[in-house]
Order: structure tokens, then sequence, then C-alpha cells
């Protein structure tokens, strides 16, 4: 008989960011849908848990799915909740050595999870943000046009980190260039950011850095375009779902990303396999390609997930764990790893700029906004592992 | 550096009068009814989704008359059938009257439009740079948020010295019978300024809807910064809003370059303090990092020491 | 001779440009109950409201019980033993009877911004609260929200509040305003019998009440008193007579 | 000119008014006395519209029960209320500017002749309401009902609160008014002035007319008097 | 005498309650086992203490606060960081009596802000609680090393010793806790009211000029009451730390704050125990609501819309409006006409869930085009004959509770004519 495997799937799903787990949702589910259409007897069930974003009711959640029997949690939003159920996962394993949860993380990128943070329950499918801006320095580094960089950030944990890894990986890799400016500014709470591009103008800059996501990040590009600011921006989020449109023209030839997907590299890497997955998924849950696929990694999350189930004989959360650990895993773009010192996966990254789509270079557009990512650099998945701090303790076997 | 002043300033002026554009209708209400309305920005939003959707149909400019129109009529309709039987209560009744509109608006734009950004995008004869000084553009559709916004002042100002209504509605507020048996229609009143107040939110969505970002959460973002605005100006006092809106304006664009941090300050004494904790964090802090919550700052202190306001003649 | 209760000397208070209160001098006695009558406008309540601290003075000195009080808070004023009541009626609405008397009682029997007594336990302070209700008759009505009572009901109680707090200077301004004959009557009763040996300043139209209760009577006219003197020379003033009482009263 | 035929009025469950028959004639002066709370000032606001009311009020042969209050003032019915109603935010000339129906409206009195009368409201034309003195808002709140340019009038004890001489140069006011063609209805205290000045009386009680005649009447006649008007 | 023996059983009556409240508290977790249920209850009685905290301001002082959960939060930050210290062995306080960390700190803070802020009670304290809670909210990202940046901060309270012994691992353990300090707050706040303070309160709140001609000074006494409410309410963010181990900035912010402010409303400000049922309800609502629809929200703003309209006074409102009918023993007269209203109210009720489940399947759940299942039913929501059901429902529903109504008002005029008849 199939074994039904239950995975948590904690994000928000109501309010005004449940835009963002409503996808992380489908997604999950379209990949459920994949591997258990495969038959076997080893089947997935995504269920559903609305963390609205709040620390404390995403806690309350985590019991509630654990009373449900559910043994794998999956989150991504808000690097508090991550934290949080990091913490709170590995006092429950401990208090409940009969009731171990593992979690899976899909997006919450603050390196100290796999580092001074890092917990054996936790293992990471994103690249973190420190492993993403190398990608981006080291495409800067052969960009022998930019000489003045700009840093604009959210004052916040994530912006300080993004930051100061900017600035010692410049540093390192093009001592050369000069970081013309570096601003802070408070989350979510500019209205209008012409002030800072009028400051990021007279900087003479030709190249931005920023950490900045959601409204952040589409006002930032939108006030440079109206005041005539010819810069690249360097992002982490002008991707994100929802920023494309909101961004609209004024992005095009002008903002990067890095990620390790976008829905062009089938066509530039000819893998039409991929191309049929993620056009399956638009058709079902993509509305027409308004909310379009997104999250490579977790096709790949839950392809490892069937996989380290399978090996290890059992759902159980501890013997998933060291099946997975160091397991290495085919996608369509290459080879991953999870890397068993601090579980973060390790995989190819890409800085893709938005352009016009419908071109022969460019095919697809996002959420029928008319613009798509072209790839400029590919980094190997080697070449984007970083150092670990982590010291994890990790059960007897 | 001159360059840089004098894009600031021409952006400060610009941010200023975007500031007082959002909040006119807010004024309108605020200060004739009294009613702190936590829906302005809801129907700010719906101008912006109004504006999208008709300007999918018909194009941008019919969509800047029928859209705050239509918001005007939903918000004549919304006090007719719900502020009106709420009055009674209080003003703190009516106010969570507003916060549960807020609520409820949000929830529904999403139901309609999706939860992701619409795009909602500038009309493309307005969206070019009209001049060019000094190596920096202004765009065309910044000048014509000026005109628009300046329009609304002159409209505002016209309506609140050259109309009763202002004093009939202060009136009410105290003895709304006093009022009505003199001759004055006060339930009608009432719903006009509401009316009115909502197709200024709505106007301004449906201009500024392009210039920041149309989605469902742009109501909670706009929510707080609004008040700010009617506070500082003044109960009472378009001239206030217009000057405060000024001001903050001002205020968060220069503050922008200020890279002057208090440790900063410290050292220029001789002092190099190096304190952890929460004291590293508040000496870290320079005063660009925190432009945009100035304003707050300024509210806060503007109400204990100058309730009044800038230029109001009653207290809050 | 013992101080004078209230002492005013050359009070001016204007407000912009108007001078309301032009140079008053005035001493009230110890025990002495004194009507300040006048015009409409005249500035009656506005002298009230300089002598219990409502507003500040423009210039001059206000002393109470020989201790200068000008331009303390109301609150202050109100500690140092005076008390007074509006001509708008002026009470706690939502709260009941009982409670408004309590609430005023409270300060004076010491119990100040407490908050770890419980009022209920308080034996002296409903005790006091208790017999205050029995004098202006409402120990009936001792449930009933101040906000629904009837309108001389509100003027009693109102009296009540000002001198539960046991103040020996009492202001009442117009007590009677709006009351029929009858109630009237009975309200001067009632201020006659709680004033018994304290000093009363009160604001009054109703000429009646005035000549029935006052021991002295000072006359505003224009923010300046014109004369102070016994009921019976006011009655017969003739300068009174023009500006204030007009020839039917005479 | 008005008549109110078999009126009924309720707060609630309690019924104020249980069938009352009063009316006026053009030009006169007609008093309303009677104890406190029988239903006086009940029987005003139930013309106004203020109050629920059943029954007939003709008002120029026109049925205005039921109508609501701005539009029974727009028909030319002023009210004096017992409360005032000053707006303690408008200035005094604000208070009077609303008297007035629209902007441009011209009236048997305007703002001038106001200023003459009363000169007091002159000097504080300028201060809010809600400061001035007791006697100069009941002054306030007459005159700004007479700058409407009612045809008929209701007066809710305009004396109270004022001094003894301005009760006189009320008494000789609500005589003038008359004399300019408005009719007045009178709801007064002091039964005094109520006698010098009204060319008909009624005594209300218990929600009803219980007297109705000339002052003459009232004079001669001791049991209503007794019975209706003292304790 | 008859007076005494009455007064007797009104405290009989009065205790009794006490003692039966605290009896249900003591025995529900036997009835709810699970870890989500228990964790519900431990999170409803922060809620409690932090609702009825803040009816302190908005009920018996008549302040409204936008940003009352500054105190919720930093009362969570104050024990966390106590309770890390303690784990590092710097001072020993006993577990149990961790919250009162966050409660004294609360009250210092609550001072200098009460201070600053309770000048003018009405839309100036209103303002200024705005843009406290806007300026707290915003710099608790701007100062990691107190607000410990987005993760917040952690701890883990088995590393500190226990006063009575006990192991706080279990989540039960946790909410014993939890309902002691509940208790114990009720209590206190109850009795705060009835001392002079809190008549004080009452009055300034109803009229503070008056006040001041008592004796008293208004800002004082607001500021007063402003800090023991935010004592309570930094108890109840020290609860919160206790419970879930973990402090992060967005207790501070706005979304606590309009929570706390929505649970004290739709439970009614008016009545002590009015906003202990607004947070039983609305935890309840957004724990679990939240997971039996995604549309949750639609419902919560429509809930709260319709009390701010129809009942003002809130849930205590409601129940307490009946207390004299029950006291004259009249119910039976209102239930007949009640238990019409009940079958038009829920066709109505039906008819709006179906028709906000069918538009929000259409429009936002994850895959439209699957066929819906709403009790027990499955149907498809393209087809129109699920919208003429719904439409069907919300219109007979509104018709007939229109009739219903007009009964209800019918009934409660007969029983106000008999209480009056008795009373006169
Ligand atoms: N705050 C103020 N600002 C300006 N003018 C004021 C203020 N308060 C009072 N006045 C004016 O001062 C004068 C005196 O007012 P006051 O209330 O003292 O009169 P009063 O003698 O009590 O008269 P009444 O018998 O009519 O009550 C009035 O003309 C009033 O308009
Ligand atoms: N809003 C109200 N709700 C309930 N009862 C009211 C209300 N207003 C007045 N009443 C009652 O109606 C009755 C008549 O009131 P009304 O004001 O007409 O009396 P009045 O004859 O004008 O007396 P007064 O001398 O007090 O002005 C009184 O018994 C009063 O208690
Ligand atoms: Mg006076
Ligand atoms: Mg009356």
């Amino acid at each position: 008989a199939a074994e039904t495997v239950k995975i948590g799937f904690l994000d928000p799903l109501s309010g005004p960011f449940a835009n963002v787990g409503d996808a992380g949702y489908k997604h999950f589910k379209y990949a459920a849908d994949m591997i258990n259409a495969q038959g076997g007897d080893q089947r997935f069930e995504i269920v559903p848990f609305d963390s609205k974003l709040s620390v404390s009711e995403s806690l309350i959640h985590l019991k509630n799915a654990i009373d449900q029997g559910i043994r794998f949690m999956t989150h991504g939003t808000g690097s508090n909740i991550s934290g949080a159920l990091i913490e709170a996962i590995s006092k429950h394993n401990e208090r409940n050595p009969d009731q171990q949860v593992l979690y899976l993380n899909y997006s919450a990128v603050d390196p100290a999870l796999t580092n001074e943070g890092c917990s054996f329950w936790h293992f990471r499918f994103d690249s973190h943000s420190d492993m993403k801006l190398a990608a981006i320095t080291d495409y800067i580094k052969d960009q022998k046009n930019i000489k003045k960089v700009y840093l604009i950030n959210q004052d916040y944990v994530f912006g300080h980190a993004v930051r100061d890894a900017s600035i010692a990986m410049l540093k390192a890799k093009r001592p050369d260039i000069e970081i013309a400016g570096d601003t802070l500014h408070p989350i979510g709470k500019v209205k209008d950011f012409s002030p800072y591009i009028a400051m990021i103008k007279a900087s003479g800059a030709d190249a931005v850095i920023t950490g900045n996501f959601g409204s952040d990040m589409s006002l930032l590009v939108k006030a440079g375009k109206s005041a005539g600011l010819n810069v690249q921006y360097f992002t982490f989020y002008a991707g994100g779902i929802g920023s494309v449109p909101a961004i609209g023209e004024a992005g095009v030839g002008h903002v990067k990303q890095v990620t390790e997907w976008h829905n062009n590299l089938w066509f530039e890497e000819n893998k039409p396999d991929d191309e049929k997955y993620f056009m399956g998924y638009n058709r079902k849950y993509g509305g027409e390609g308004k909310a379009p696929f997104f999250f490579l990694r977790i096709r790949t999350m839950m392809e490892m997930m069937d996989k380290a189930i399978k090996k290890a004989g059992s759902a159980d959360a501890k013997n998933v764990a060291y099946a997975l650990e160091g397991m290495t895993h085919k996608t369509p773009y290459g080879t991953v790893t999870m890397q068993a010192s601090d579980h973060q996966l390790i995989q190819p990254l890409y800085i893709s700029t938005l352009s016009n789509a419908g071109t022969k270079t460019v095919k697809y557009d996002v959420e029928n906004t008319g613009f798509g990512w072209k790839t400029d650099k590919r980094i190997e998945a080697d070449a984007t592992a970083m150092p670990t701090t982590c010291k994890m303790e990790k059960p007897a076997r | 550096m001159l360059e840089y002043i004098f894009f600031s300033t021409i952006n400060s002026l610009l941010y200023g009068m975007l500031l007082f554009m959002l909040s006119s209708g807010l004024t309108l209400i605020f200060s004739m009814m009294g009613i702190l309305n936590f829906a302005h920005a809801s129907f700010f939003m719906l101008g912006a989704y109004f504006a999208y959707q008709i300007s999918q149909f018909v194009g941008f400019w019919p969509g800047l008359v029928i859209a705050p129109l239509l918001v005007g009529v939903l918000g004549a309709l919304v006090e007719r059938y719900g502020l009106r039987s709420v009055h009674k209560h209080g003003h703190v009744a009516e106010l969570l009257f507003t916060v549960g509109l807020a609520y409820l608006i949000e929830e529904i734009v999403m139901l309609i439009w999706g939860r992701n950004a619409v795009p909602y995008q500038i009309p493309n004869i307005l969206d070019f740079a009209l001049v060019n000084i000094l190596g920096t553009d202004l765009s065309a559709y910044r000048v014509f948020m000026l005109v628009v916004s300046i329009g609304m002042f002159i409209f505002l100002f016209l309506v609140l010295t050259r109309s009763r209504i202002g004093l009939i509605i202060q009136a009410a507020l105290t003895h709304p019978d006093g009022v009505s048996t003199l001759g004055h229609n006060v339930p009608g009143v009432f719903m006009l300024v509401f009316g009115g107040g909502s197709a200024l939110a709505g106007l301004a969505g449906v201009i500024g809807g392009n210039y920041l970002i149309t989605e469902p959460s742009m109501a909670a973002h706009l929510g707080p910064i609004v008040f700010v605005v009617i506070v500082v100006g003044g109960m009472g006092s378009l001239t206030g809003a217009f000057i405060a809106s000024l001001l903050l304006g001002a205020i968060q664009t220069f503050a922008v370059g200020v890279q002057v941090s208090l440790s900063d300050l410290l050292a220029l004494f001789g002092l190099t303090p190096e304190p952890s904790g929460l004291l590293k964090d508040f000496l870290r802090i320079q005063i660009s990092h925190t432009g945009p919550i100035l304003p707050y700052l300024f509210m806060v202190l503007m109400l204990i020491f100058r309730p009044k306001g800038l230029m109001g003649k009653r207290e809050t | 001779m013992s101080l004078p209760a209230v002492k005013l000397t050359d009070v001016y208070k204007s407000f912009g440009k108007s001078r309301i209160i032009n140079r008053v001098n005035l001493e009230i006695n110890t025990g002495e109950r004194h009507a300040v009558i006048g015009p409409n406008g005249a500035g009656k309540s506005t002298l009230f409201n300089l002598i219990s601290g409502f507003y500040p003075v423009s210039s001059g000195r206000i002393e109470l019980k020989g201790r200068e009080i000008t331009n303390l808070s109301s609150h202050q004023i109100n500690r140092r033993g005076l008390s007074r009541s509006f001509q708008v009626t002026n009470i706690f609405p939502k709260m009941s009877v009982f409670e408004n008397i309590r609430c005023a009682l409270l300060w004076t029997t010491g119990y100040r911004y407490s908050f770890w007594h419980l009022c209920g336990r308080l034996k002296r302070l409903n005790e006091k609260a208790e017999e205050l209700l029995e004098k202006i008759s409402m120990t009936e009505r001792r449930h009933v929200p101040a906000g629904l009572l009837a309108y001389a009901e509100q003027r009693a109680l109102e009296i009540g509040v000002t001198i539960a707090g046991d103040a020996d200077v009492i202001l009442l301004d117009e007590p009677t305003a709006g009351m029929s004959r009858s109630e009237t009557e009975r309200a001067v009763s009632l201020i006659r019998e709680v004033t018994e040996s304290k000093t009363l300043i009160m604001v009054e139209h109703d000429m009646s009440v005035v000549f029935d209760l006052a021991d002295r009577i000072s006359v505003l006219v224009y923010g300046e008193i014109i004369t102070t003197d016994s009921p019976d020379n006011i009655r017969n003033n003739t300068r009174v007579q023009e500006a204030y009482l007009g020839k039917e009263s005479a | 000119m008005l008549e109110i035929k078999d009126l009924h009025a309720f707060y609630g469950r309690s019924h104020i008014l249980q069938g009352v028959d009063i009316h006026i004639d053009k030009g006169q002066i007609v008093s309303l006395l009677g104890r406190n709370g029988v239903g006086r000032s009940t029987t005003c606001k139930a013309v106004m519209g203020l109050v629920p009311a059943r029954g007939s009020i003709r008002y120029q042969g026109e049925e205005i029960v039921g109508l609501k209050p701005h539009l029974v003032a727009r028909k030319g019915i002023g009210f004096v209320p017992e409360d005032r109603w000053i707006f303690p935010g408008l200035t005094v000339l604000q208070n009077l500017q609303l008297g007035l129906k629209s902007r441009k409206q011209k009236g048997r009195w305007e703002i001038k002749d106001v200023f003459t009368m009363f000169p007091n409201l002159k000097i504080r034309r300028d201060v809010q309401g809600g400061l001035i003195s007791g006697g100069e808002k009941q002054m306030l709140t007459i005159c700004r009902t007479l700058m409407g340019d009612p045809d008929f009038i209701m007066i809710d004890e305009p004396t109270e609160g004022l001094a003894p001489m301005l009760v006189e140069q009320l008494a000789g006011l609500i005589k003038e008014i008359a004399q300019r063609g408005v009719s007045v209805l009178l709801v007064e205290q002091k039964l005094s002035i109520a006698l010098k000045i009204s060319s008909r009386l009624y005594i209300m009680g218990h929600g009803r007319i219980v007297f109705e005649g000339t002052p003459e009447d009232l004079k001669t006649n001791q049991t209503v008097r007794k019975e209706w008007l003292e304790v | 005498m008859k007076k005494k023996d009455k007064k007797g059983f009104f405290m009989w009556s009065k205790h009794g309650l006490w003692i039966a409240a605290m009896l249900i508290v003591i025995i529900l977790p036997f009835f709810f086992r699970s870890g989500f249920s228990r964790s519900m209850l431990s999170q409803i009685g922060i809620a409690i203490i932090f609702a009825l905290s803040y009816n302190m301001l908005l009920g018996q002082a008549g302040l409204l606060s936008f940003g009352h959960a500054v105190f919720y939060g930093l009362g969570g930050f104050f024990t966390i960081h106590i309770l890390n210290t303690v784990s590092n062995g710097v001072i020993t306080i006993p577990l149990e009596l961790l919250p009162l960390a966050g409660g004294f700190g609360a009250v210092i803070v609550g001072l200098v802000f009460g201070w600053l802020s309770t000048e003018r009670a009405g839309t100036p304290f209103a303002l200024i609680s705005l843009g406290i809670g806007e300026l707290i909210a915003a710099s608790s990202l701007m100062f990691p090393s107190f607000f410990g940046g987005e993760q917040g901060i952690s701890g883990d309270r088995m590393t500190v010793f226990a006063l009575t012994g006990i192991r706080f691992g279990k989540q039960i353990t946790i909410y014993y806790l939890i309902a002691f300090w509940a208790f114990l707050s009720i209590v206190l706040m109850y009795l705060l009211t009835q001392t002079p303070l809190g008549r004080l309160a009452n009055a300034v709140r109803d009229n503070p000029e008056r006040a001041s001609f008592i004796g008293y000074n208004p800002h004082w006494v607001r500021t007063l009451q402003y800090a023991l409410a935010a004592f309570f309410a930094g108890i109840a963010g020290g609860l919160f730390a206790v419970n879930y181990e973990i402090v992060t900035a967005e207790t501070v912010g706005f979304i606590p704050s309009g929570n706390v402010l929505m649970m004290t409303y739709i439970g009614g400000v008016g009545h002590f125990f009015g906003p202990i049922l607004g947070a039983v309800l609305v935890t309840f609502m957004q724990l679990s609501l939240a997971n039996m629809t995604h549309a949750w929200l639609i419902y919560f703003g429509l809930l709260f819309i319709g009390m701010v309209i129809w009942a003002p006074s809130g849930i205590a409102g409601i129940i307490m409006l009946h207390e004299p009918v029950w006291k004259a023993k009249l119910m039976k007269r209102l239930i007949p006409s009640y238990a019409l209203a009940v079958f038009p109210a829920l066709i109505l009720f039906l008819g709006t869930v179906m028709f906000i489940e069918i538009s929000y399947h259409l429009s936002l759940s994850v895959d439209p085009t699957a066929p819906m299942h709403l009790f027990g039913i499955h149907f498809r929501a393209q087809s129109l004959f699920p919208w003429g059901i719904t439409v069907f429902l919300i219109l007979i529903g509104f018709g007939l509770l229109q009739r219903a109504i007009k009964r209800v008002r019918q009934s409660w005029g007969e029983v106000n004519l008999i209480m009056k008849k008795e009373s006169s």
C-alpha cells in the first residue's frame, strides 16, 4: 500500500504577504503531484498552515502540525520565523525524542542559519545571501567598466549583512572599485526614493548593489528611471513574485538578479524537459502565467526528499536527515549537493538581466509583462560554496 | 554639491506635493468631520485599481475622471449606509468602523485583482523626461503630479473658504439638531463631504498608483504617513497641511544626504567611545537612516509641545 | 480681624485685545455669603474662572485665606480649600450619583491617587458619601447614572459634588438657573444648609435668591466692581438700578 | 398659520404628548405655560421634526408632520431651543451666519440689526461661541434664528440666565418680532412676561392642553393657576 | 437587615463566579489534550491579560491607544533578556517570577510615555500613541542589540531554575503557569477598578475638567493608569517570552496593537469581563478560523464592522442588556422570538459564507478549476447553480431576518413595558 508522507507548509496564506506563501504552496503541491504521478508506493501530501508572518502563530502551528503527525515542515518567508522554527524544533526534538521533526527551508537566506545558528534539524535548499553575493561580486569582477559601486540597503539585519559582505567581497575581488556610497534606509517606509537617487547620481556610481525586496526594490528602480539614472542594479529580489510588474519598463537593461533559475534558462541551455515541467505548472497553477513557476529549488527539494526517505527506509526525521546529508542530486541544470557540514545546498547560480521578451534570445516573459530574464553568467555550484562556521551537534544514529 | 542641493530642493518639493496629494482628502474629512479615516489609504488604493482597470479598456485619461468619481460614490455610500449609523456612538466607533473597512477593502481588492501587484504604468505620453537639468531628468509625469496636486490645493481652498460647508459640519459635530433646525441638511452635507474626500483620495490613487506600486498592501503602506501630514499641519487647516507636506518632504529629502551619526558628532569633540549593546546601535545610526521615520518623531513632538499643529486654530 | 477668605488685588484679565476684568479689588470675609451680580457679559463667570484657576490672570494677585494662589492650576487651588460649581452643569455623566459624590470626597479624605485601597472597604469614605447623599436628598437615586437625572436633580448633584471636598470657600455660578419657582426655593434652602459656617461666593440673576441669601453683594459692570454693599443698600442704589436691575425690580 | 391637532409624541416608551391642540394666527404672540417637564419643549421639537410625532401639524395649510427638521425650517419655521445649541467652535459672527439658510438670503433682520440691538454681541463678534457669557449665548441663539427670517418662531425659555434689565429688552424684542408679521409661540417660566406680551395663552399639564384663553382670563382664573402653574 | 442579606448573597455569587472560573481554567486542558489546543489556550491566557490591560486605557480611562503593543513587546524583551541573564548564571530569579520582569520594565517605560502622551485625551492621545508605536516599531529593527534584529531574541526556559521544582518543558506546565498569572492579573485588574485611582480614571474619562476641580490632576491620573496598564501588558509580554522562548520585533508592532484593540472592542469596553470574551473569541478565530478558510480576514472584517454598527457595546454589552430581563425572570418572553430569528440568521449566514467561499475559490484558491467542497458537498464553482443558491439563500435569509427582527423588537417592547410597570 502507498505510504503517505505529509509535509507541513508554513507561510503567510492570508493578508498582504499571502502572494508569496500562496506561490510557494502551489509549487509544493505541483512538485508533489509530479512525484505522486510517477507511481511508486510513496506519496506526498502538502498540508498548508497560515503563518501570517507572525512568530507566535507559526510556533502554534508547528504544534498543530506535530499533533497531526507531520514530521517535515517547510517554510520560506520571514527570517524571524525561520530562526524561531530552528530553535523551537531543536528544543522540541530534544524534549520529545519520539516526535522528531525536520525543518526544510526553501527560501530564508540569512547566512547565520547554516553558520553559527546551524542545526542538525534544518536543511536549506536556497543559496544563502553571502553565496548569492559572492556570485554577484564574481560577475562584477570581470566587468571592467564598473568603477564605482553604491550600496543601498534596508536598515535591518539582512540589509546590514548584504552591505558588510559587499564591502568585504568587493575589496577582495576588485580592490580598485570605489564604494561610492553606502546608505541604509528604514524598511518599508520610503515612499519616494528620489532623494536616494539624487545621492546615487551625485556619487557618480555606475552600479548599485541592493538587498531590497518588495516595494523597496521596485520603488527604487522606478525612481531611478524617472530621474534618468543610468546604472546597473545588482539585486537579490528583483525577480521576486510581483516585482517585475511593479518595476515595469524602468528596469529593462538595468536590473540584474541572482537566482538558481529563470524561465529562459531551458532555452539558453537547451533543456526542453524543464520547459515541459514549468509550463505544466503555469497551466495548472500559474493563472495563465500571471503567477508563474519560480522556485526550481522546491522541485529539487521534493525530489531529494523522495530519494532520502527511500534511502532511509522510513519517514523518520532523524534517519531522513542523515540520508539527506551529503546527498547529491541531478537537476536539469547540473548536480547539486547537500553539504553535510552545514546542511546548505550547493547549486549553480545565474546572474541575469531584465530584458524585453519575445525576442530570439529572450523567449518567455514573466507574469505577462513583456519582460523576461536573460542570463549574463552562470556560476558553477562549486564556485558558490562558502566556508562555514557551523559546529553541528548530531544525535546518535 | 550645488547640483545635489538643487535637486534635493526639487525632490523635496515634488515629494511634499505627493504627500499633500495623498492627504488632501483626509484633510477634508478630518478637519471637517473630525473622523480619523483609517480607510483613507484604502480609497486611495481603490482609485489606483479602478484607474488600472479603466485604463485597460479606454486608456489613462478617461480613468483620471471616472475612477475618482466611482471612488467618491463609493465613499458616499459608505457614509450613508455605514458611518451614519455609527456616528452616534462617537469618534472611537467611527474610527474603528474605518479600520474594519480598511481590512475589508484590502481583502476585496485581492479577491478581484489578485494578490500581486498589477502592472499599472505611467501613460506613455507622460513617460518622458521633460527637461534635463545638469544631467538629471525631470520626468513629465512628476511635473504632471505637481500640477494636479496644486489643482487639488486650490480646489480645496475654494471649497473651504468660499462655502459654508465647513461651518455647517463643524457646527453639526456639536449640535446636529441645532444645525438642522436652521435649515441645513446635515446628513446630506456629511455624505457630500465624505464622498468628496474619498473622491480626492481616489484621484490621488489614479495619479499616485502608477508612480508608486499598485498592490493590495499599498494602503497599509501609506496609511500612517497621511495622518502625520494632517496632524503636523494642524486640525482644520488646509494651509497647514500644505505647509506640513512641504516641510515633511524637505525633512525627509535632506535627511537622506546627512550621513552623520552620533558617534561622528562625538568624534568632533574628540570623544570616541566604544560602547557595546544598545548604545552602540544608537551611536551607529546616521540621520540619513532615519529619514522616513523622522515624520513620526516630528508628529509626536508636535503633539506634545504644540498640539494645535503648525497652523491649526483648534486642538486636534 | 481674621484674614479674608478670598482677596483680589488689582486683578486684570484680557482675552486677546479685549479686557474683560478691569482692575478688580475685592475682599470676601471668612464665613460670609457674598453675591456677585451684574449685567450679562460683565465678567462674573470670568472672575470665578480666575479665582478657581481655570484661567490665568493677566496681572494682579489672588489670595486664598492669606496665601497667594495666583495662577496655580485648578486642582492645586482646590486642594487648598476652594471649590466651585459651574454655570452649565458639569458632573460625571456616566457614573452613578453615589460614585460622583464619592469621587469628589476622595482627595480630601486622603486617598489621593491610591491604587492599593478598595473604595468599597473604606468605611469613613462611604459613610461620608452617604451623609452627603442624604443632605442633598438623593439617597433614593444613588444608582442612577448622573447623566440621566432630571435637570433640577443634576443641579443639586452639582452642588453636592462641589461641597463634597469640604472646602471652606465655595463658588456657585448661577446655581438656580433654569429651575422653576419651587425648585429654586428648595435649592436655596439646600445652599443655605450646606454652606453653613463656610464662605460662599455666588453669581445669580434671580434677585429673590440673591437678596434672600447674600450678606453682601458686589456689582460687577464691564469688568469693574462698581460697588460692594449690603443687600438693602444695593437695592436702593441708583447706579445699580440703572446698570442692572432695571425699573421693574426697583 | 399653525394648527396642531391631536399631537402625540414618545421618547422611547414614554408617552410625552398625549393629544395636544394648539393654533396660532398670523402675527400673534401665543404663550405656552406649564410646570417643569410637562412637555412644552417636546411640543416645539415635535413641530420641528426633532422628535417623532403622530397627529396633525398644519403649517399654512400644509401637513408637516414627519418632515425632516431642515425641511421644516425651510418652510419658514424658526426654533430657539432652551439648550441654546451655540456652536462652541464657531465665532459669534459665524454662528449668526449659519442662521442664514443660504448665503445670499435677505430677510427682515440683518446682522447689523442684531449688533445694534445687542451691542455685546458686536463687541464679541470674533470670539468663539463656547466662550461667551451665558446671557450672551441666549441673545445669540435668538438672533441666529431670526437671521433665517422665519414666518413663525418658537422661543423656548428665552429669559433663563438673563439679567433683569435684559429680560425687559427681550420682551420688547418679542413684541417687535410680532409687529414685523412673524407669529410667535413663547414657552416661558416667568408668568409676568407672558401675561404682558401675549395675546393668548395655553397651559399644559401631563402632555395635554388644560387651559386656553387670554391673559385676562388667566389673571382671573385662580384655580387654573393654582392647579397647573404653582406647586 | 434585609439589605445586608442581599449583600451577602451578592458577595457569594460574585466569589462563586471567580471560583467557577478557576475550576474551569484548571480542568480545561483535560478536555483539550492536543499540543495545538493547549498552545491555543496558553495564547488565549496571554491575550486575556493583554486585552484587559488595554481596557484599563480604552474602557476605564477613555484613552484610545494604537500602540499598546509597545509594552507587550517590551515586556517580552525585558523578560527574555533577564531569562538569558539568569541562564548565564549572572543572577537568579525563578522562572515562575520572570514575567514580573516584563511588568516592571514596562511600567518604567509606561511612566515616561504616559507622562509624555496623556496631557490630553482624545484624538491627540490616539495620534501620539500611533506615532510612538510607529517609532518603536521602526526603530526595533535599528537596534539589534536589544531587539535582536529580525531574528529576535531567544532563550531556553529549561535552563532557569523553577521555584516549584516543576520542569517547564511540556506545554501543559506552561499553560498552568500562564493560567496562574492570568488569574492573578484578572483579579488584580478587577480590584484596581475598585480603587480610588480606578474610580478617578472613570471620572477623568467622563469629565476631566470637573475632576481637576475636585482636587485631581487629570494628567497624573491618566499617567498612573497608563503605567499600570503598561505593567499588565508587560506581564502578558513576559508570559509570551516564557511561552515561546523567543521574542521578535513584531511583538511591538502594529499588528498586536491592532489585535488588542479589536479584541477589547469586540468583547465590549463597558464591562470588566468584556475584553476576556473578546480575547477568547478573537484568538480562537485567528488560530482556528484561519485553518478552516483562507478567507478568514473577510469574515473577520465583516464581524468587526458588524459589531461596530450593530453592537457597539460588544458581546458583553449584548449579554448585559439581558441582565435586567433575566433578573425580572422575563427571558422566556424573549426566547421564542430569538429562536425564530435563529433560522433566517443561519440561512443568511450560510448564503454569505457560500458567497465568500465561492468567490474566494474562483479568484484566490490554489486551483480554481478544481471542484470545491463546502459543508461536505462537492460542486463546481464555475457553474451558475451554486451562485443561484447563494443569491437565493441571501435574499431569503435577509427577508426573513427583517421580519424576525421586528418580532424581536416587539417582544423587547413588551418586556420593557412589563419591567417599567413593575418598577413603578
Ligand atoms: N475665553 C474668552 N475669550 C474671549 N472672550 C471671553 C472669553 N471668556 C469670556 N469672554 C467674554 O468675556 C465677557 C464676560 O464673560 P462672563 O462669562 O464672565 O460673563 P458673565 O458676567 O458671567 O455673564 P452672564 O451673566 O451672561 O453669564 C463676555 O463678553 C464674554 O464674551
Ligand atoms: N431625550 C429624552 N428621553 C427621554 N425622556 C425625555 C427626553 N427629553 C425629555 N424627556 C422627558 O419628557 C418630559 C417632557 O420634557 P420637556 O422637555 O418637553 O418638558 P418641558 O415642559 O419643556 O419642561 P422644562 O421646564 O424642563 O423645560 C419630561 O418628563 C422629560 O423627563
Ligand atoms: Mg456667567
Ligand atoms: Mg423645556
